[in-house]
Order: structure tokens, then C-alpha cells, then sequence
């Protein structure tokens, strides 16, 4: 019975994986960009949920689409204002310039916030229960499912609407899809959006359960990148299946082996994946 | 935003200091240069110990009536024995990094030319910041770096004010014993810690500690700091059930561990936890009401009113807006006053002077911030009557209940959560 | 034989881009491998430098089986090529590019960079050493590729639409210049849409339509082949007869 | 007849290399108008330059009376002038059918957009057939027709078409170019680059034969078709 | 760029004489060493071959700890352990890179980080390398061996020393073979490949030597900061520094590495020391903000600005037509 609650809550953790890594895929694969911010992206769409919750005492209902506005804007900003440059220098400059926009965002958010933990409170979907000997925690569980609808959400968005549709296009070949009377700058900038909504809502999902603090994106970020590009960048699909896999393998191994080698498992797989398949699981060759 | 009005609050105060500093340029103020994690994963910790630093010089400064009926250097008026020269603090931040922490000390003594320096938190960075001070002769204390290898270096300059694990493990033991004694279910011991300096070095001594006294860790868990995800390790301690579970745990994690021991329902007899996470202002703000009657240690455990720590503690919420000393904070105030205390005796800036002054060090329990016995250092520079208290959890904050004599309440057991 | 790719059939997917084609080059040929756009001929010929690996059927090269080598192996072997867009190294001087191919067979930079400036001199690039490759057009670079290819001294250059772009002028000086260089003995296999091209300098022609092989012979031979008309100039109805 | 399209002395430059030197023609309102040349000749760039994925370094590109050089290719295609490209360019990850509801972008009436599917499907019903495949999947003659379904799904008042014919069986070929007549007498402009001369004489009005960046022959269609200096121009025979 | 190497030169080996009496000032000159060699050493990899290790913290890490180890647990002079680091260094860089450098691109990158986190995890395991606290060199000097000194100066020159040789090494590799060959297969490894270079051969060896380097330079840090923890040894932010650093000051160029680290250590340093003391995280506000305009204003780093302008800019030249076969 444990080892079934441990798969259950690796498979949670995966979803919420999945959640915050999505935005970053779909970034990769509309244009080539890794977005080394991306964490802290995450981290502002937390902050941004505490304070609406707590400070302005919004509550749940206000906190979730308030992260997916703000870090939307913050992702249309940082497109216009420094992506859209940077992305035809070389990947080197990519690097660069994400990385001193984390720098620059995580201790603005320290300037602003100050260094303490921060903890939503549990009211509302704080409590938990028992499904078939099974425990669920209100807000994982919420998370969870979140993470699954949004990532299932943005990857419908992108096979099956119009604007994914043109999204695709875009990414696949700027030039034809203007041929198509389609704007790529608009297209990317759309991407930002999407992506930076699919990122704030995935700090307000993760805030429930997780503590918030400036350098929470750190440990959050590098989680995002191997789950990305163990599912193939570009994929969201992708992030999502490695996102379950690396859940469930994560509390599999910590469970079995002990917590200290869990990232060990998990890195070595990724590894090994990379090795047989250097696209990622569902990337393209 | 109690954040917002806390940091203009602190900024005039700071003002207000810089003010009172350059008004009585009568005498050469003396500079103490402090280092800590202002920034960085460490960074809460860092800040808060900062600001009851600068409550110390404050009070040693411009005076505290209550506390000067208590200890002398609370009189006012600066260190008389510098003919009232006031304290200067330099703080500076160690990025979380060995390599900034020693930089810090290096422009500390160069540049502002202090003398001494109180830091640097975390062990790995005061192991490189206290070696810069040793090659130029400045004295070094440190208030919180528990790794046991510190004092081990042979070094002349370096002192230490704060208890060590082997002082924890000792109090832990009694505790558990005592407990034992009095009825109490004490089979099986586990230890869940993460896997840092800090944690792998209290486990261990605290697992060698018990084996000698015999009481028996069935579990030993260790796991990476910063977990993403704790519930492997509460499923795994839930399977065995220990009646006592030791957290040796920062912010991060003790956060996690509580809200997930919450979610699967599960909890021990006796739930211990080592300090640290669990003594973060924000943790106990956030959670503390959802560990009612949980064991900690603590050096600092409010005390009785006129006492020095309740004198401080009121003196610190005021200029932090609400926030209560703790732990980590309290350590380094005592380290703090323990360092003026010594510069006043020595009379000079000198450095040597100072350091024979550390050494000569006597200092009464009743003079404590924190719950030592006193503050005596031996020849390795390590405080000999550092020692701790044990508190619980009681409807939002700690009180103590270990050891009896200093105990400002009973003990109730078991450990009640949520 | 110097080149002998036997069988070789290359699919994407369904797309069968190259459909069991043979072809052998004898040492000292010029053989020209012509087609309508779409017809495979830079597919067959990606095969043959180990650029694309084959999906069936084996290439050897100067009595070496190269089906599974890659492509650096057959350069080493002596088999250089150029590129339809050319792949120059954009970041480096016209002499750097082509001490790159020398460094082949000379390891020492400075020998290798004489070298280079012989080739330079030869393929008339000579005033332009210095200059960055990417400060070069279209007909400087496919002349600079090909002075990089020679600058490997290989046994066999295969040209890849090497006059595509290029005004008549280009062309002919082009043509020119991979007649002197087959003059020193070196082989050659030439990709072209240019029937111009192939008419003057080739002794035998390969004709690809659709993946396949469809004629081969002389240029002579090959452009009053009907099928080869009917291929390049598209359906052509019976009463107009054929005027070559 | 009006003038629709009207090039005058245009060139391309591609860096130092001059794609077009000096190209002028002009497609009058209703007509088939064929670009002829062999490869190299200058046709693609000609066409890009007119959708706007090449930018013109000279002269005027006059589309329904404005001068269209310079703008966007999103902007030029919205005013109604498609162009089914070299090398097809099809959004290979995604369905037939994805790939020409996005040739219907520019479309301001999404309500045609069923009737359009349908046209093309009758015009090519392999596509039909084939709608839900990804276009990555398929075979040469079949992305061609995609291509050119696409550029159709915008209703253009001008289709510029890029060598249709090329790698098609000579049947398809035949249903293609059957359907250019239809919608030819429909009242479609077209703009049709061929290598296949007499394919592309048998369809169009009038034709204009490029040599090396520039025009160097035109007459109407059937005056062409005889000419001799036109298989000299192709094959370079002088 | 030749008229400023004479001045250069001099102002380098006269500024500890500047810097004399002023002991954060000779500090500084040593730490701006020690970071572009490490930066350099990315450079052969990174820079010149082009393939972007964000994870180059591993080969810093082994030196570090190799230096450390033979102190420990031999009681030898750090510094000797420099040379084992390098040969273990060149090791790893062997079983790491024939798996990875198969990747192209960012997949490259990810593995890198990867591989850099999971020997960091392992080290925080391992007792002999002092697990999570790390390793303590010697407290106080022996001998000289050990390489403590009051001031910074001795480390300046034999930083620079060290520098000097690295830089000597990839002038004379950049002019060598392996230079060409290393920036052909960054500008197009197929064009490379048909001319006979064997690509996965020459990137192995490029990594390789710049793992070795890398590791040189941890074992230069440790001598001067006598402490290892996996995070200081291991850590991300290591390996992201020598990136950065390159790539701001122009990554393939030999004074990229040089420039970027001449710009961002007195940063680092100048910030915290006159920002970081108020505890308010301002320093790295500046830092990043100075980071972001660099990489928007100018992606190709800071030497880009002395670039030849003589040089036309490039345009994409495509041929006009016939390349859809």
C-alpha cells in the first residue's frame, strides 16, 4: 500500500513538473530560446500569489489568474524588450542575457520581498483525504490536476486551434508562414504570453503546497531544463510524459534507495535517455 | 505589507545611527565588521541576524536602563572602556559563497580596518573568512558555525561562543532519558537529516551520542536540502513508526516535512526538532500552529520578564516591527556582545589586546541573551559553558521546558501537530 | 573503378528519393550526373560522400567499401566535395578556409597555409586571400569551395550545381577551371541543371528523373534522347517533334 | 483588360550576388501569364521578390496600383496575392488539412473557408484522401499539390506558382493544369513559373522567358511556342 | 587590437606595484586571474569548438578536490594535486564527452549541467571527499609549498604565470591544426567533416584539455581559499561563471575569456563590498542588469566593439533559384 502512495505522490509531483516546465518547451520550440529566467519566472508567479492572496487578501480564486497576467506581461516584456535581440546573436548570447535577467529578477524580487520563507496559508484546500487507503492532499492534488489540464490544455491549444496552428508555423518556417499573412513577431510574442500564463499559474499551483522565497527558482529551474529536454524540447507532450516519469522515478527511488540519491537515479536516466535518444523522448530528430 | 513598513522602519533606524555615529566624533568610534549570508539561500538567516546586531550596538551605544541594571556595558555612552567611543558595524555579505566570505574579510581588515569580526553562519564560509583574520592577527568570532573541525585548526585568533553538536546530543540524550524515566516510549529513534554540513555532522555525533547512552536510531534519513518533494521519507518513516523523530532541517525542508507529515497523517510520539529550520521567524509564523508540542532546541526561549533576553527580545520586535529573536539571531547577538564586552575590557583597538581580552572572558548566565551558562572560552577558543535549552511548541511559540531550572513551563507529551 | 555505388535506393519516409540507382565512375572521367529539379541526383550524390547514409545498396570508393564510413573518412581516402549552398566557414579569411582543406595532407599549418595559396592562386582567388570568406558572393564562394576541396588533394572532386548562380561569364571561367583541374589528373563527378555545363564538359552523362536512373551515354547522346527532352522540358506533345 | 501586377526593372541582390538584374513584365487582369527560363534564370527570386520574402534593391513592384516593394510579405499576401513557393515550404509537422486552413489565413470571410476545402479537394482529391496525414509524410507529387492548395485557400486576385509541375506524374500533372484552365476561365490571374515550356505555353496567355536575371524574350503564348530561340535560351546551345 | 598588447603587458605585470598597500586591490587582480583561466579554459571547448559546456563545474570541482585530497589524506602541499586533478580531469573529460558531444546544441548544454549536478550530488555522499561539509585545506603555512600568503601578490604571478601559459597554449593551438580545425567545426561541422576533419575527434580532444585546465584553475582556488564544499566545488553557478564570463567578453576570441573576467570580478567584487553590506541582495539587481544590457546591446561580447569594420556585413547568400532537389 505504501509503495502505491508513493507512486500516487510521484506521479502528483510529476504533474506539477510538467506544470512548470511546460511554458519553458514551448518557448524552445517556438524559437529556439532557453530561457535560463525560467525559474524565476516561476518564482515571481509565486510571489505574485502570495500577495494576492495574503496581502490583498484575494484568496485562491483571484491569486491563480493574477500570476497567469503578471507573468504573461513579464514574458511579452522580456520577449520585446531583450529576446527579440538576442535571439539572432548566437545561443552563447542566450545564455548570457536570460542569465542576468535571473540574476536581475531574483533579487529584485529579494529587494522587494525581503529573504524570508513565505507559506500560503491552508485554508480552503489545505485539508486532505482518503481515496481507497490512498491519502491526497487537497492542494497537491489541485496541483496536480492543474499541472495535467494546463500542459493537456496548451498542447490542444497547439495541435488543434487555429493560432496553434500558426504558432507551429511559425516555429517551423518564419518566412512560409508570412507567406500565410501570418506576423512571426506576433506569433512569438503570443508564445511568450501563453507560456508565461502557463508559468504564473504553475507558481500560484506550486505556492499552495511549497514554500516561496527569492532563490526558490534556482532549485526549481534545473528540475524545468531536465525535464524539457528529457522530453524533447519543444515537446510539451514530452514535458509532460517525462514529467510523470521523473516524478514517479524520484519517489520510487527515494523511497527504495534513500532521498539522498534520488536526483542520482534521475540524472543518470536523463543521461542515459539523452544517450539512446538525443532528442529527448518525443523531441524531433 | 508588514515587510514594507519593517524595512522603512529598519532604514531610519539605520539612519538614525549613521546620525548619532557622526554626531560624537569626540572619539574614534571602534569598527566591528560583521559577515553574513545578506544574500543567497541563506540570506533570511543573514538578515535577521543583522538586525539584532544592530539592536546590540544600539543598546551599546546609546544605553538601555533596564538592561544596564543587568550588565554594564548597557549603561550607554559607547565601551567606557575606550573613553566612550561608540561601536561601528561593517556588515558584510558572504553571497553564500567561501570564496565572497573571504574576500569580505580581507576588505573588512584592509579597508575599514576593524577589530574584529564576528560571522560568517555557515561553517564552510567561516572556515575561509577566519582564515584571513588569522594571517593578519584579527580576532574572530563566531556565533553560529557549529562544524567541529573549527576549533581544531590550532588557531590563535579564533573564538566561538555558540554550543556544538556534541553539546546538542549530550542535551538530547538527557532529555530522552529523562523522558523514559518518566514513563515515556522511547524503543526506536529516528533521524531524518538533510545532507549538508550541518546536517551530516549534528546526525552523527548525535547517532555516536546515543549508542553510547543506549538509546537505539532505528532510522537514519538522510536527504538532499531544498527538496522538491519529502513524502518518500515520510512514507518511509510512517512504515516504521518510531516513537521519536529527530529533524535536523532548514527552512526549506522543515516546511515541507510539517505540511506533509500534515498530509499523510502521520506523526511521532515525540517529535524533536534541531533548531534551524524550525526556528525560522518564518516558519513559525507560517506553521506554528500546525506543530503544537513540538520538542526543539533553542539557545534563545524568551525568559522571564526584567530578564536580558525578554529586555532584548522587546527591544528587537520593536525594530523589527513584530518578529521575536530566535535562535540563530539571539546566537549572534550574543556573539555580538560577548565581542564588546571583550573590546571594552581591552580598553584599545589593538588586536592583540582584544584577543586577551576574549580569552579572559567570564561572563554570568544572568548576563546571557542566550541560554548558556556563560561564556568562558578554553584554549582552542571554543565557549566551554555553551550549552542549550529545550523548548515546545506552545499555541505559536516556544517556551522552555529543559532544563528544569531554567524551564518556563511543563512539558506536555505527546506531540499533539495539528 | 574509382567510384562504384551499387543498388543505392535513399527514402525519407515514404519518399523515395533515390530509387535503386547504379552508377561507376572510371579514374580520369568526368561524369556528369544531370536531372530536372527534384529528380535525386544531390540525394545520390549526398550518398556518395557519406553526408546521407544509404538505405540499401553499397559505394565503394578507389577499392574501399565506404557504405558505412562517414564522410570524413572518405575525404581522407581522397574523395572532396563541394556544396550546392556552400557551406564556407564564415568566420574565417579565403586563405583560412582553404588551409583547412590543405591541413589534410599537410599537418603543418605553415605548409598547409602555402599550400592553400597556391590553390588560391590556381582557382583565381589569388588577389582575395585575406578577405573574409563572408565578405565573398555567391560565385566567390563556390570557386573558394572548390579551392578547398583541391586544397584535400583528392583523387575524385564531386561538384555539387557548382555553377548555379553563376552569369555566363561565371560559367564559362567555371568550366575552365574544372578542365584544368581535371587536367591535373583529378576526377570528376559534376551535379548540374546546366545543361550547358554538362554538354561542354562532361564524356559521360547520367540522367536522374523521379529518383531514377532514365539514360546515360554522351551529352551528345543524352540530349536527343527523348526521354531526357520529355524530362526536362516536360510533356511534350508528338507534333512538335524534337529539334535537337 | 487593367494591369494588376506591373514589375518594372526590378532587381534582387543577395548580398554581392545579383539574384534578378533587370526584370520587368506585366499580368493583366484575368490572364495566365507564364515566367519561362531555366534554372538559375532568375524565376524564383522574381516571384519572392513579388510576395515579399525577397526584398527588391531596385525598381517598382505595382500590385492593383500601389507599389507593394519594400512591405511585409503578411501584408502583401492580405491584399490578395498568394504565391505557392520553390521548394514548397509546407508545415511538415501538421495535417493536410492544417496546412490549408493556414494558406486561409488572410481570409476575412472564415465562412467560404468549407467551399474553398472543397475546391481544392475536387482539384486534387488525393489530398482529399489524404487530409488528416502530417504533410511531412508525403511523397514529392503529393506536397506539391498541397502547395499549390494552399495558396489557393486564400482566394487571391493573383496566384504566382512556382513550378508546379516539378516531380508530378505526368496525369496529376494533366489534372493541374486542367483545373489552372478551369480556374483560369473562372477569371483567375495566374502568374506560373515553368520549366516545362510547352506545359506552361498551353496554359497561359502571354509569356515572358528569363536568362540570367533578366527578360530576354516575350510574345503571347502561342507565338512562343514555336519560337526556337526559346530552346536555346533553355538548354544554353548557342 | 596589437597596439594595445605592449601597454597591456606592462600595466599587467606592473599592477600589483599599483595595487601595493592595498591589499582588496591586489586581491582583486588575483581573483580577475584565476576566473579567466578558468574562463579561458571553457573557451577551447566553448568558445573556439563551439560546443557550450554549462557544465564545466565538474573539471573545477576534481581540481579543487584533487588538491585538497592529497592534503588530507597524504598531507601533501595542495598544489600537488594539481597535476593528479589535471590527469583525472582529462579522464572524465574522455568518459563524459563521447556520449555528449554527440549532442548538438542545447542538448549538449542540458547533458553538461546534468553531469555537473550528479557529481555534485555524489560528492555530497562520498566520506572520502568530506561528503556535504567539504574539505579543509591547510590552516596555517608549513611550507612554502603550501602556498599561504598574507598577501595576494604571489598568487597574482603565479596566477598569471598559469594564464600566461594557457594563453600561450591556444595561440599556438589557434594557429596550429587543431585551431583551424576547432573553428571549422563550429562554423559548419559538415562542410569540416568533407574535408576530411574528424569532428567527434577534435571536439573530444578540445574538451579535453580545457577540462584539464579548468581543473588547473580549481586547484589554484583552493591553495588560495584553503575550502571545498560540493556547491562551491560542483555547484551550477560555477560552471555558469565561465560561460558568462567568455561569452560576455567574446567567446572563440584568445582575450574574450580575459576582457569578460577583467568586467565582471571588480563587478562582483566592487558591488558586494560597497552594496552588499545593506543586505537588500542590490548588488546582484546591478549585476544582472549589467549582464542583460551587455547580451542585448551586444550579443557577441564586449571585443565585438574593436571588430575590423572594413569587413562587409554578412548576408545570407542563397543561390537564386535551384536548390529544392
Amino acid at each position: 500500500m505504501t509503495l502505491v502512495q508513493v507512486i500516487v505522490s510521484g506521479l502528483l509531483l510529476g504533474a506539477v513538473y510538467a506544470l512548470f516546465s511546460s511554458g519553458l518547451t514551448l518557448i524552445w520550440g517556438m524559437m529556439n530560446v532557453v530561457n535560463f529566467a525560467h525559474g524565476d519566472f516561476v518564482m515571481l508567479g509565486m510571489y505574485t500569489a502570495v500577495v494576492i492572496w495574503t496581502a490583498l487578501g484575494g484568496g485562491p480564486f483571484a491569486a491563480v489568474p493574477a500570476a497567469a497576467i503578471v507573468i504573461a506581461t513579464l514574458g511579452v516584456l522580456s520577449y520585446f524588450l531583450l529576446v527579440r535581440h538576442i535571439m539572432r546573436g548566437p545561443m552563447l548570447a542566450q545564455i548570457l542575457g536570460t542569465f542576468g535577467l535571473a540574476l536581475f529578477l531574483r533579487y529584485a524580487a529579494f529587494w522587494t520581498f525581503g529573504a524570508d520563507f513565505k507559506t500560503l496559508p491552508d485554508t480552503l484546500i489545505g485539508g486532505s483525504f482518503t481515496l481507497g487507503g490512498i491519502r491526497f492532499e487537497g492542494s497537491r492534488v489541485l496541483a496536480g490536476v492543474g499541472g495535467l489540464l494546463i500542459t493537456l490544455l496548451l498542447h490542444l491549444i497547439l495541435t488543434r486551434t487555429s493560432v496553434g496552428s500558426r504558432m507551429l508555423a511559425v516555429s517551423e518556417d518564419a518566412t512560409a508562414a508570412q507567406l500565410m499573412g501570418i506576423r512571426p513577431q506576433r506569433m512569438q510574442a503570443l508564445a511568450w504570453a501563453m507560456a508565461g500564463a502557463a508559468t504564473g499559474i504553475a507558481g500560484a499551483l506550486i505556492a499552495t503546497f511549497f514554500y516561496t522565497s527569492p532563490t526558490v527558482g534556482e532549485t526549481l529551474a534545473i528540475l524545468a531544463f531536465v525535464t524539457v529536454s528529457f522530453g524533447g524540447f519543444g515537446s510539451v507532450l514530452g514535458a509532460l510524459v517525462a514529467g510523470l516519469i521523473i516524478g514517479v522515478v524520484e519517489s520510487l527511488s527515494a523511497y527504495l534507495i534513500g532521498p539522498v540519491y534520488k536526483d542520482v537515479v534521475v540524472y543518470v536516466l536523463f543521461v542515459l535517455v539523452l544517450w539512446f535518444r538525443p532528442q529527448g523522448l518525443m523531441g524531433k530528430a | 505589507m508588514d515587510n514594507m513598513t519593517r524595512r522603512v522602519f529598519a532604514g531610519a533606524a539605520a539612519l538614525a545611527a549613521l546620525g548619532v555615529v557622526t554626531g560624537a566624533a569626540a572619539q574614534q568610534p571602534v569598527k566591528i565588521g560583521v559577515i553574513y549570508p545578506l544574500s543567497g539561500n541563506s540570506a533570511s538567516a543573514g538578515n535577521y541576524s543583522k538586525m539584532a546586531i544592530e539592536v546590540g550596538a544600539d543598546v551599546v551605544n546609546n544605553g538601555n536602563a533596564e538592561l544596564a541594571k543587568i550588565m554594564p556595558i548597557a549603561k550607554g555612552g559607547g565601551l567606557s572602556g575606550l573613553g566612550g567611543a561608540k561601536i561601528q558595524l561593517i556588515f558584510a555579505d558572504n553571497q553564500g559563497t567561501p570564496a565572497a566570505g573571504q574576500n569580505q574579510a580581507l576588505r573588512l581588515i584592509s579597508e575599514e580596518k576593524v577589530a574584529a569580526i564576528i560571522g560568517a553562519y555557515q561553517s564552510g564560509i567561516t572556515v575561509t573568512a577566519s582564515a584571513i583574520a588569522e594571517r593578519h592577527g584579527i580576532p574572530f568570532l563566531t556565533a553560529e558555525s557549529v562544524a567541529a573541525n573549527l576549533t581544531e585548526r590550532g588557531f590563535k585568533w579564533f573564538f566561538r561562543t555558540t554550543p556544538v553538536a556534541i553539546d546538542f546530543a549530550r542535551a538530547y540524550s538527557t532529555f530522552l532519558r529523562e523522558q523514559k524515566a518518566a514513563g515515556q516510549k522511547v524503543g526506536s529513534v529516528a533521524l531524518v537529516h538533510e545532507n549538508t554540513e550541518y546536517g551530516n555532522s549534528v546526525a552523527s555525533v548525535i547517532a555516536e551520542q546515543f549508542a553510547k547512552d543506549g538509546l537505539p536510531v532505528t532510522q537514519k534519513i538522510a536527504y538532499s536540502a531544498n527538496s522538491s518533494d519529502v513524502q518518500p521519507q515520510v512514507l518511509q518513516l510512517k512504515e516504521k513508526n518510531p516513537d521519536v523523530a529527530i529533524f535536523i532541517s532548514y527552512t526549506s525542508d522543515a516546511i515541507l516535512y510539517t505540511k506533509t507529515m500534515k498530509e499523510l497523517g502521520w506523526k511521532p510520539a515525540i517529535m524533536i526538532a534541531d533548531n534551524a529550520g524550525f526556528n525560522d521567524p518564518a516558519f513559525v509564523k507560517s506553521l506554528g500552529g500546525s506543530v503544537e508540542g513540538l520538542v526543539n532546541r533553542s539557545t534563545f526561549a524568551g525568559g522571564k520578564p526584567g530578564s536580558v533576553p525578554e529586555l532584548f527580545n522587546e527591544l528587537y520586535k520593536k525594530k523589527t516591527g513584530g518578529d521575536s529573536l530566535d535562535d540563530v539571531s539571539a546566537r549572534g547577538l550574543q556573539g555580538f556582545l560577548v565581542m564588546a564586552d571583550a573590546i571594552n575590557r581591552a580598553g584599545s583597538t589593538d588586536p592583540a589586546k582584544i584577543r586577551d581580552a576574549l580569552k579572559a572572558t567570564n561572563l554570568p548566565a544572568s548576563q546571557m541573551v542566550t541560554g548558556y551558562e556563560g561564556v568562558k572560552f578554553d584554549d582552542k577558543g571554543q565557549n566551554i559553558l555553551a550549552s542549550t535549552l529545550i523548548t515546545q511548541m506552545r499555541g505559536g511559540q516556544y517556551v522552555a521546558i529543559w532544563p528544569k531550572d531554567r524551564a518556563t513551563a511543563q512539558i506536555v507529551l505527546p506531540y499533539k501537530g495539528w | 573503378m574509382l567510384i562504384d555505388a551499387r543498388n543505392v535506393t535513399k527514402a525519407f519516409g515514404a519518399f523515395k528519393a533515390v530509387d535503386d540507382a547504379s552508377v561507376t565512375v572510371e579514374e580520369g572521367d568526368i561524369l556528369g550526373l544531370i536531372g530536372p529539379n527534384g529528380a535525386g541526383k544531390s540525394t545520390f550524390f549526398n550518398c556518395l560522400t557519406g553526408d546521407l547514409p544509404v538505405t540499401s545498396g553499397t559505394v565503394s570508393f578507389a577499392g574501399n567499401d565506404v557504405t558505412r564510413l562517414p564522410p570524413e573518412a572518405r575525404a581522407k581516402l581522397g574523395l572532396a566535395r563541394t556544396f550546392q549552398v556552400p557551406l564556407t566557414f564564415e568566420s574565417m579569411s579565403v586563405l583560412d578556409n582553404a588551409t583547412i582543406g590543405a591541413l589534410l595532407r599537410h599537418p603543418n599549418a605553415r605548409d598547409a597555409r602555402a599550400r592553400a595559396r597556391d590553390v588560391l592562386q590556381r582557382v583565381g582567388l589569388g588577389h582575395l586571400t585575406d578577405a573574409p570568406a563572408k565578405s565573398l558572393g555567391t560565385p566567390g564562394r563556390k570557386r573558394l569551395e572548390i579551392a578547398r576541396a583541391l586544397a584535400s588533394e583528392p583523387k575524385a572532386l564531386l561538384l555539387d550545381e557548382a555553377m548555379a548562380g553563376l552569369t555566363p561569364t561565371e560559367v564559362r571561367e567555371a568550366i575552365e577551371l574544372v578542365r584544368r583541374i581535371h587536367g591535373g589528373g583529378i576526377t570528376i563527378v559534376i551535379v548540374e541543371h546546366i545543361m550547358e555545363v554538362i554538354v561542354s564538359l562532361a564524356q559521360r552523362v547520367v540522367v536522374f528523373h523521379q529518383g531514377r536512373e532514365i539514360a546515360r551515354g554522351t551529352p551528345r547522346e543524352v540530349t536527343s534522347n527523348p526521354a531526357v527532352i520529355e524530362a526536362y522540358l516536360g510533356r511534350r506533345k508528338v507534333q512538335h517533334g524534337a529539334h535537337l | 483588360m487593367t494591369t494588376l501586377l506591373r514589375v518594372d526593372h526590378l532587381e534582387v541582390r543577395y548580398g554581392d550576388l545579383i539574384g534578378v538584374a533587370d526584370v520587368s513584365l506585366e499580368v493583366p487582369a484575368g490572364s495566365v501569364v507564364a515566367l519561362l527560363g531555366s534554372n538559375g534564370a532568375g524565376k524564383t527570386t522574381t516571384l519572392n521578390a513579388i510576395a515579399g520574402i525577397a526584398t527588391a534593391s531596385q525598381g517598382t513592384i505595382e500590385f492593383g496600383g500601389e507599389n507593394i516593394a519594400g512591405q511585409p510579405a503578411y501584408a502583401i499576401v492580405r491584399k490578395g496575392l498568394a504565391l505557392s513557393p520553390e521548394g514548397w515550404r509546407l508545415f511538415t509537422q501538421q495535417s493536410v488539412e492544417n496546412n490549408l486552413l493556414l494558406g486561409a489565413t488572410p481570409l476575412a470571410d472564415r465562412k467560404r473557408i468549407p467551399r474553398l476545402l472543397e475546391r481544392v479537394y475536387a482539384v486534387f482529391p488525393r489530398l482529399a484522401e489524404r487530409r488528416k496525414q502530417t504533410a511531412g509524410t508525403m511523397s514529392g507529387g503529393e506536397r506539391q499539390m498541397l502547395a499549390v492548395g494552399r495558396a489557393l485557400m486564400s482566394e487571391p486576385k493573383l496566384l504566382l506558382l512556382d513550378e508546379p509541375s516539378l516531380g508530378l506524374a505526368p496525369t496529376i500533372v494533366d489534372a493541374m493544369y486542367d483545373s489552372f484552365a478551369a480556374l483560369h476561365k473562372d477569371g483567375q490571374t495566374i502568374l506560373l513559373a515553368e520549366q516545362s515550356v510547352d506545359l506552361a505555353l498551353e496554359a497561359a496567355d502571354y509569356a515572358y522567358v528569363l536568362q540570367v536575371g533578366r527578360t530576354v524574350l516575350q510574345g503571347p503564348a502561342n507565338e512562343m511556342a514555336g519560337n526556337p530561340d526559346v530552346q536555346k535560351v533553355y538548354l544554353g546551345i548557342e | 587590437m596589437k597596439r594595445y598588447l605592449f601597454p597591456g603587458v606592462v600595466l599587467v605585470l606592473a599592477y600589483p606595484l599599483l595595487a601595493a598597500g592595498y591589499p582588496v586591490w591586489e586581491r582583486l587582480g588575483a581573483l580577475v586571474l584565476l576566473a579567466a583561466i578558468g574562463a579561458s579554459a571553457w573557451n577551447i571547448v566553448g568558445g573556439y569548438a563551439g560546443q557550450v559546456s554549462v557544465g564545466h563545474a565538474v573539471f573545477f570541482g576534481f581540481g579543487a578536490y584533487s588538491a585538497v585530497v592529497v592534503y588530507t589524506h597524504l598531507g601533501w602541499p595542495p598544489i600537488a594535486g594539481a597535476p593528479i586533478g589535471m590527469l583525472l580531469s582529462v579522464a572524465v573529460a574522455a568518459v563524459i564527452g563521447v556520449p555528449t558531444l554527440r549532442l548538438s546544441g542545447h542538448y549538449f548544454s542540458m547533458a553538461t549541467i546534468a553531469v555537473a549536478e550528479l557529481v555534485r550530488v555524489l560528492s555530497s555522499t562520498s566520506e572520502f571527499l568530506g561528503g556535504a561539509q567539504g574539505l579543509t585545506g591547510p590552516a596555517m603555512p608549513r611550507t612554502v609549498f603550501d602556498l599561504s600568503f598574507l598577501s595576494a601578490t604571489p598568487f597574482y604571478y603565479i596566477f598569471l604565470a598559469v594564464l600566461a601559459f594557457l594563453l600561450g597554449l591556444t595561440w599556438w593551438i589557434e594557429r596550429g591544426r587543431m585551431g583551424f580545425y576547432l573553428r571549422a567545426i563550429k562554423d559548419s561541422e559538415r562542410a569540416a567533416r568533407s574535408l576530411g576533419v574528424s569532428a567527434g575527434r577534435y571536439k573530444l580532444y578540445a574538451y579535453m584539455l580545457s577540462g584539464a585546465f579548468t581543473s588547473l584553475a580549481g586547484s589554484l582556488y583552493l591553495c588560495m581559499f584553503g575550502f571545498v564544499d560540493p556547491e562551491s566545488g560542483f555547484g551550477i553557478l560555477i560552471s555558469v561563471k565561465m560561460v558568462v564570463m567568455a561569452a560576455l567578453g567574446g567567446a572563440g576570441q584568445l582575450f574574450g575569456p580575459l576582457v569578460g573576467a577583467l568586467i565582471l570580478v571588480p563587478l562582483e567584487e566592487l558591488s558586494n563590498s560597497y552594496l552588499g553590506g545593506r543586505g537588500a541582495g542590490l548588488t546582484f539587481v546591478v549585476y544582472g542588469a549589467i549582464i542583460v544590457i551587455i547580451a542585448r546591446f551586444l550579443p557577441s561580447g564586449l571585443l565585438s566593439l574593436f571588430e575590423r569594420r572594413s569587413a562587409k556585413p554578412a548576408a545570407k547568400s542563397e543561390i537564386a533559384s535551384g536548390h529544392a532537389d
